[in-house]
């Protein structure tokens, strides 16, 4: 009995150190912090600053993505600082929360935005930890666009989120059309990490599409943290594989190429939108590997942009080293730039700092960024049909267009 | 044909490279009787130190370099992080191990900003060659036979000399050897020194054949080659040695199947029946308790 | 029906080509105080495992309260390694666990005193009774045993009292002197309810007057709680006071049997103890 | 406990009420938005607080140094998501498999509202715990036998298994295969809308009760007899308790409040995805049962709490860069740099206060001068 008040005694105690943590971390959001309220309209903080959350990964597994993808916000942000709300000039304040990369940490990461009181939300890269900050947005009444969280599953039953890329199943079905008319793909060879939503969810989907086709395809799947893959590429060859499709994260994807390239692997590599990096292209660099990705942004897209962003991370050393130590514009990047102006618009037509005005203002924006067209449908997904689809050229260390493809 | 070559020669090399950092494991576990979970991760941050050093000298000096900073990294962890907890329950000196563990990863994350880092190339060992058809990198080729002459200096070293007497006493019997004058401090830092060592030796062949360093790199390898040490007999060198060559081919062998899921699994449930029918391993001695 | 508690037959104990214990017959009769005395290493702690369960033994069998408890027989490696006598006797494999022994009403102490560290000397003697326990985890867990709890509680405060440990109770195990601990090792096993007590060195590292305490504290156990003791000891001031019955153990194998006054001037006996003279 | 147990009772009951009571006006009168991070830290305090319990129910108690944790407590969040999450969404949820072969769900089974959801909850939680216990039972058979670290490691491969079977696309038509299961009932979920917030009430509510039936288990006559295992097996053998039996019994025990604990979890993360249960995570959980103290619950509980404020929020501001006003930019800060801070106050606890905060004390033994464990049962 006597332990039971102990741990009565141990709670009340650890709640009054985290009451007094409470205060302080509240102060920090200014204004409103010990009045409870609607949830609806505590986002209004501080005077002329609107705050926009920027919900990524900077550590794990999708940090390099997720810091590609800031930059783009960040780059938006220092072309536009401010923004105008309902007649007056507010400063647009950039406020982080690192995900982790985890969905563990997601939920905490997302509270801390909406602890915050930001007034809307962009990301993050990565669907797994989109789905699992989803609720707590949801809670809060907050809004969030997703930039490249391609996962079906992100605006699915919630009514918050909201996304300004393709989904995977598009995305899938880009590629198997283009491994069909490109190399009469009959046999596919898909690779995925063991247990990753994002790479199992684009594998299922073109398996469905490929065998839909008449295709046949061999799957594998290789637990976290695997470094050795000549296993598998040595089996897609033995199954005689026309391609191999491995949606797979940055890390993965540069290991997989580099040992590609040590065993003279001459059966092209499909990819998704993760494989556009630059880590990616340095990996593929110099060898013979035949590597495909589809992507959201093809430099060259928007000279403007190209260049304002080049300029901006050549003089900035920190941002060029999120970049992965080069000036190849991500279409993440891309993305998140288009994300940042989005959300001005959102913010714009609602006229107002009210969350639920925002929420009501959403869906019927639509903006034209460097990606091309963004707009939303009911479930809050991009009405998106263009996918580019590049290559890398492996002597010159750089992507080429190979080409577009649109819905059919 | 050419699709099982290819799974037995990266089965093999993969065991090799396992084998090199299973020793460290056995060893320490054998003088100790600590699961040493930092070791995957020293041999994760001899990969990171040779891609930091390697880009700012030459790989001549890089090379012997590395190999003296992983050492004194094994050298430090086990004075820092061990040897004040000599007397504490076995359970602390685990968790301080867990705990030096999460330190290295943490460190690794932060100094990488968690972006995979590219492994140099390293002349001769980077090259590929056609071995029946297939194309490898000459490390894997040289991994077990590097392995084999390094198992065999081991073994000279432990049966032949002092320090190798004084590490075999220790591992015996740990009070009567300090009774006798060994001195216990010195044969543990040896024991992590060579453990270190061939940590360093082993990363720089498995991230010469896999590339890229992450802060998590170290975490599979060395938990799939502590499974080697225990499969083996943990304590035994020449059990880690063929424990590793095991596991390493049997991984090669569930991921060539259609079962790769399991890939991961399999090694564990290998590892749990090997434990319930000899829980010693392999080669282990077996330990009577008294009463 | 029989008269004897405890009977050990044909008990060999055979460790790799070792014979620790060779044939060994011994009896225990109900009421009895019986010593098992013998030089260092010849087995008799061995013996004593052997019946508590500890180890299974080579080939023989124990009776106790004249049920056959354990009972084995060499098999595998140990078939053609066998060195004992009375191979091919025994077919039945028996082999409870120690704790299923006491269970069965033997209770035991340690040669070096292997009392629960972090408990209290109430809590320690309170665990031994949790054998004896008829609540299953949920009753106990929710409180349902109230009754069989506090009933075991006062038991335990009536058998402290009786050891005389009631005024260190709340100590915790360790930190009493030598001598209570052995006293408290004893109360724990009576705790357990046996019928049979074994005691390995109950004197050991004791001086001579603790010795005396002891014995007088064993005459009176034995008599309040009507239980039969089966010793070792290497006191022979001890053994001979209270010990109607002695078994000499040389090398593994009996070498005498008796009352004290003829172990006393057996022959056999002196020449083995020649040697270790300090305890003879 | 029996002369104590009148007052003692009351006094537990009421504090208890007093701690619901604290946590439920905390929760009503400060602003749930700005706030939000104090909620989500006694959120996940209140699970993690169960799981390190649970834990050092094996670890600390019994003396079984097991690493199964995360697999346990991914058994228990999937039954709790596979039976609660309403059927409607089930076909949106398994997208990729087209629906669920499981095709009800218990709040609704139970007549849906609010009586229902409780109750389908409790009763979710409830049989994900003995969906863990039942594992851990055959796990149990065979590697109970194993000394320390080799049972160690042998659960930590347990848990690495359960985990690739759950990942497993052949299952996914129930796992959901590598997607993660959501739209369950949460904690948010016992918010009244317009109402009273109940969502951290009913984490500490769950948690609580678990945790005392814990501490009223090691208080019995088992977990004396489980204490007497950890202290001296042999003893404890030979003193008539059954080694076999009463491990299997801690172990399953341990792992029934780990299931719920990992039901608790995916109410906190609001949803369930394998790969989220690793041995990254019975590390943490680990590290929280040091930190408070091998051997003690109310350690455990205040070190789950400090542990989960800390790593997801008080040190939170060392992953940004700060610039002072006088342009002076502070060194270290940037992403990362908050966890080789915590790693580090981790190393620091473990070689220098290598006690924990409590040792193997309680809290009222600490408001006592000397120990009178034994007189006050």
């Amino acid at each position: 009995m006597k332990k039971v008040l102990a741990l009565i005694l141990a709670l009340s105690m650890a709640l009054s150190l985290a009451a007094c943590g409470g205060g302080s971390g509240g102060s920090t959001t200014g204004g409103d912090t010990q009045q409870s309220g609607d949830s609806g309209s505590s986002g209004a903080s501080g005077g002329d600053t609107v705050r926009i959350g920027v919900f990524e990964p900077s550590t794990g597994d999708s940090g390099p993505g997720g810091k590609q993808e800031m930059l783009g916000m960040q780059y938006a942000n220092r072309v536009t600082p401010t923004v105008d709300i309902g007649g007056k000039t507010y400063n647009v304040e950039l406020v982080y929360a690192d995900n982790g990369s985890t969905s563990d940490k997601a939920p905490t990461a997302a509270a801390e935005l909406v602890g915050k009181g930001v007034s809307l939300v962009l990301g993050s890269y990565g669907s797994g930890v989109s789905m699992a900050g989803g609720p707590v947005f949801d809670d809060a009444g907050l809004c969030a666009i997703g930039v490249t969280c391609t996962n079906p599953g992100v605006t699915v039953g919630n009514d918050y989120y909201f996304r300004i890329c393709f989904l995977d199943n598009f995305q899938a079905q880009v590629l198997v059309n283009f491994a069909e008319e490109k190399f009469s793909a009959k046999k596919a060879y898909l690779l995925g990490e063991l247990g990753n939503e994002y790479d199992q969810g684009l594998i299922t989907f073109f398996e469905q599409t490929f065998t839909g086709n008449g295709g046949e395809v061999t799957k594998d799947s290789f637990p976290t943290n695997t470094s050795d893959f000549t296993t598998y590429l040595n089996k897609a060859v033995s199954v005689g594989a026309d391609v191999i499709f491995c949606p797979v994260s940055i890390a993965y994807a540069t290991q997989i190429i580099k040992q590609a390239a040590a065993m003279n692997l001459e059966i092209p590599l499909l990819g998704s939108d993760t494989l556009d990096s630059n880590k990616v292209l340095e990996a593929a660099k110099g060898s013979s590997v035949q590597l495909y990705v589809s992507t959201f942004y093809q430099e060259g897209g928007s000279p403007e942009f190209d260049d304002g962003i080049k300029a901006w991370l050549n003089e900035d050393s920190t941002a060029m080293t999120n970049n992965g130590g080069d000036d190849t514009i991500a279409a993440v990047t891309a993305m998140g730039y288009d994300a940042y102006y989005v959300a001005l618009e959102v913010l714009k037509a609602a006229g107002s700092l009210d969350l639920t005005a925002i929420k009501s203002a959403l869906p019927g924006v639509t903006y034209t960024g460097v990606s091309g067209a963004i707009g939303f449908d009911d479930t809050g997904d991009a009405v998106r049909d263009t996918a580019y689809i590049k290559t890398s050229d492996n002597a010159a260390g750089a992507w080429a267009l190979e080409t577009v493809q649109t819905a059919s | 044909m050419q699709y099982a070559i290819s799974i037995l020669l990266s089965g093999i090399s993969l065991g090799g490279q396992y084998a090199l950092i299973a020793i460290g494991y056995t060893m320490v576990y054998g003088i100790l009787r600590l699961i040493n979970f930092a070791h995957g991760d020293v041999f994760m941050v001899a990969g990171l130190m040779m891609v930091y050093l390697s880009a700012a000298l030459p790989l001549g000096l890089a090379l012997p370099l590395v190999l003296l900073l992983t050492v004194l990294l094994g050298f430090l962890i086990e004075r820092a992080a061990y040897k004040p907890l000599r007397t504490a329950p076995r359970m602390s000196v685990m968790i301080s191990a867990i705990g030096v563990s999460y330190l290295l990863q943490n460190l690794a994350t932060y100094a990488t900003g968690g972006l995979p880092q590219m492994y140099p190339e390293i002349p001769g060992l980077s090259a590929t060659v056609t071995i029946a058809g297939t194309s490898v990198k000459w490390a894997t080729v040289v991994t077990p036979f590097l392995v084999v002459a390094l198992v065999i200096a081991l073994t000279q070293l432990i049966n032949h000399t002092k320090t190798g007497m004084a590490m075999r006493a220790v591992a015996k019997d740990f009070e009567t050897a300090q009774l006798i004058g060994i001195r216990l401090n010195a044969v543990i830092s040896v024991t992590f020194v060579i453990g270190s060592f061939l940590a360093g030796i082993g990363s720089m062949l498995y991230f010469t054949n896999y590339q890229s360093v992450v802060p998590l790199s170290g975490a599979l390898p060395g938990l799939r080659a502590f499974v080697a040490a225990v499969f083996g007999g943990i304590g035994s060198v020449p059990g880690a040695v063929v424990g590793a060559f095991i596991i390493g081919l049997s991984e090669s062998v569930i991921k060539g199947s259609n079962w790769s899921v399991f890939s991961d699994a399999f090694t564990f449930a290998l590892l749990i029946v090997i434990l319930v029918v000899k829980p010693t391993g392999l080669f282990g001695e077996k330990v009577t308790d008294k009463v | 029906m029989s008269e004897n508690l405890l009977k050990i037959e044909n008990i060999t104990m055979q460790f790799g080509g070792v014979v620790a214990v060779d044939n060994l017959n011994l009896e225990v009769n109900k009421g009895e105080i019986v010593a098992l005395i013998g030089p260092n290493g010849a087995g008799k702690t061995t013996a004593f495992n052997v019946v508590t369960g500890v180890y299974q033994p080579t080939n023989g069998a124990v009776w106790f309260q004249g049920e056959k408890i354990i009972e084995n027989h060499p098999q595998g490696k140990m078939k053609a390694m066998y060195k004992g006598q009375h191979a091919g006797e025994y077919s039945q494999i028996l082999a409870p666990t120690p704790d299923k022994v006491t269970r069965l009403g033997m209770a035991r102490t340690f040669q070096n005193i292997r009392l629960w560290k972090s408990q209290t000397v109430f809590d320690n003697v309170l665990i031994a009774k949790h054998c004896r326990v008829n609540s299953n985890v949920f009753s106990a867990a929710f409180r349902l045993n109230r009754k069989e709890e506090a009933e075991q509680r006062a038991n335990v405060e009536a058998l402290l009292e009786t050891v005389g440990l009631a005024d260190v109770k709340d100590e915790l195990a360790t930190s009493l002197p030598y001598g209570k601990q052995r006293r408290l090792e004893i109360a724990r096993a009576l705790a357990a309810e046996p019928q049979l007590l074994l005691l390995d060195e109950p004197a050991a590292g004791m001086n001579p007057q603790e010795t005396d305490e002891l014995t007088a504290f064993i005459g009176e156990i034995r008599e309040r709680f009507q239980l039969t003791i089966f010793l070792i000891e290497h006191h022979m001031n001890l053994v001979m006071d209270i010990s109607e019955r002695i078994y000499v153990l040389d090398f593994g194998e009996l070498i005498a049997q008796g009352t004290p006054a003829e172990i006393q001037n057996n022959k056999r006996v002196i020449d083995a103890y020649l040697g270790v003279s300090e305890d003879a | 406990m029996k002369r104590e147990s009148k007052s003692g009772a009351w006094m537990v009951l009421l504090g208890a009420a007093a701690l619901l009571v604290l946590v439920t006006a905390l929760e009503n009168t400060l602003n749930p938005t700005s706030n939000i991070m104090l909620f989500m830290a006694l959120q996940k305090g209140a699970v993690y607080a169960l799981v390190a319990v649970s834990m050092n129910l094996l670890n600390g108690f019994t003396g079984l140094f097991s690493l199964g944790q995360a697999g346990f407590m991914l058994l228990g969040a999937y039954t709790y998501a596979i039976l609660t999450m309403p059927v409607e969404n089930r076909e949106a949820v398994y997208y990729i498999y087209n629906g669920c072969a499981v095709n009800f769900s218990l709040p609704e089974l139970l007549g849906g509202g609010p009586v229902g959801l409780v109750l389908g909850v409790v009763i979710a939680l409830i049989l994900g715990g003995c969906a863990a216990a039942a594992v851990a039972w055959l796990i149990g058979l065979p590697v109970l036998r194993l000394k320390s670290d080799y049972l160690a490691i042998a659960t930590l491969g347990f848990g690495e298994i359960i985990r690739a079977i759950f990942q497993w696309d052949k299952l996914g038509p129930v796992t959901n295969g590598a997607n993660a299961l959501k739209s369950f009932p949460t904690f948010s979920s016992f918010n009244i809308p317009g109402g009273l917030r109940l969502s951290t009430f009913m984490a500490f509510l769950l948690a609580g009760i678990c945790i005392a039936v814990i501490v009223l288990l090691i208080n019995s006559t088992y977990g004396r007899a489980f204490k007497a295992i950890r202290d001296d097996e042999v003893a404890a053998e030979a003193m008539g308790i059954h080694l076999a039996k009463h491990k299997r019994l801690a172990f399953c025990i341990s792992s029934f409040f780990a299931g719920v604990g990992g039901g608790m979890f995916v109410m906190f993360a609001n949803q369930a995805q394998a790969k989220t249960f690793t041995t990254a995570m019975t590390y943490e959980i680990l590290l929280i049962v040091v930190i408070g103290g091998i051997g003690s619950v109310s350690g455990s509980c205040i070190a789950a709490f400090l542990y989960v404020a800390a790593s997801e929020w008080w040190l939170r501001f060392l992953d940004t860069e700060i610039i002072l006003s006088n342009g002076f930019k502070v060194p270290f800060l940037r992403t990362g740099f908050r966890m080789v801070v915590f790693s580090i106050i981790i190393m620091i606890v473990v070689l220098f206060f290598r006690r924990g905060i409590m040792g193997d004390k309680e809290l009222p033994d600490l408001l006592r001068p000397r120990r009178k464990e034994g007189a006050g049962k």
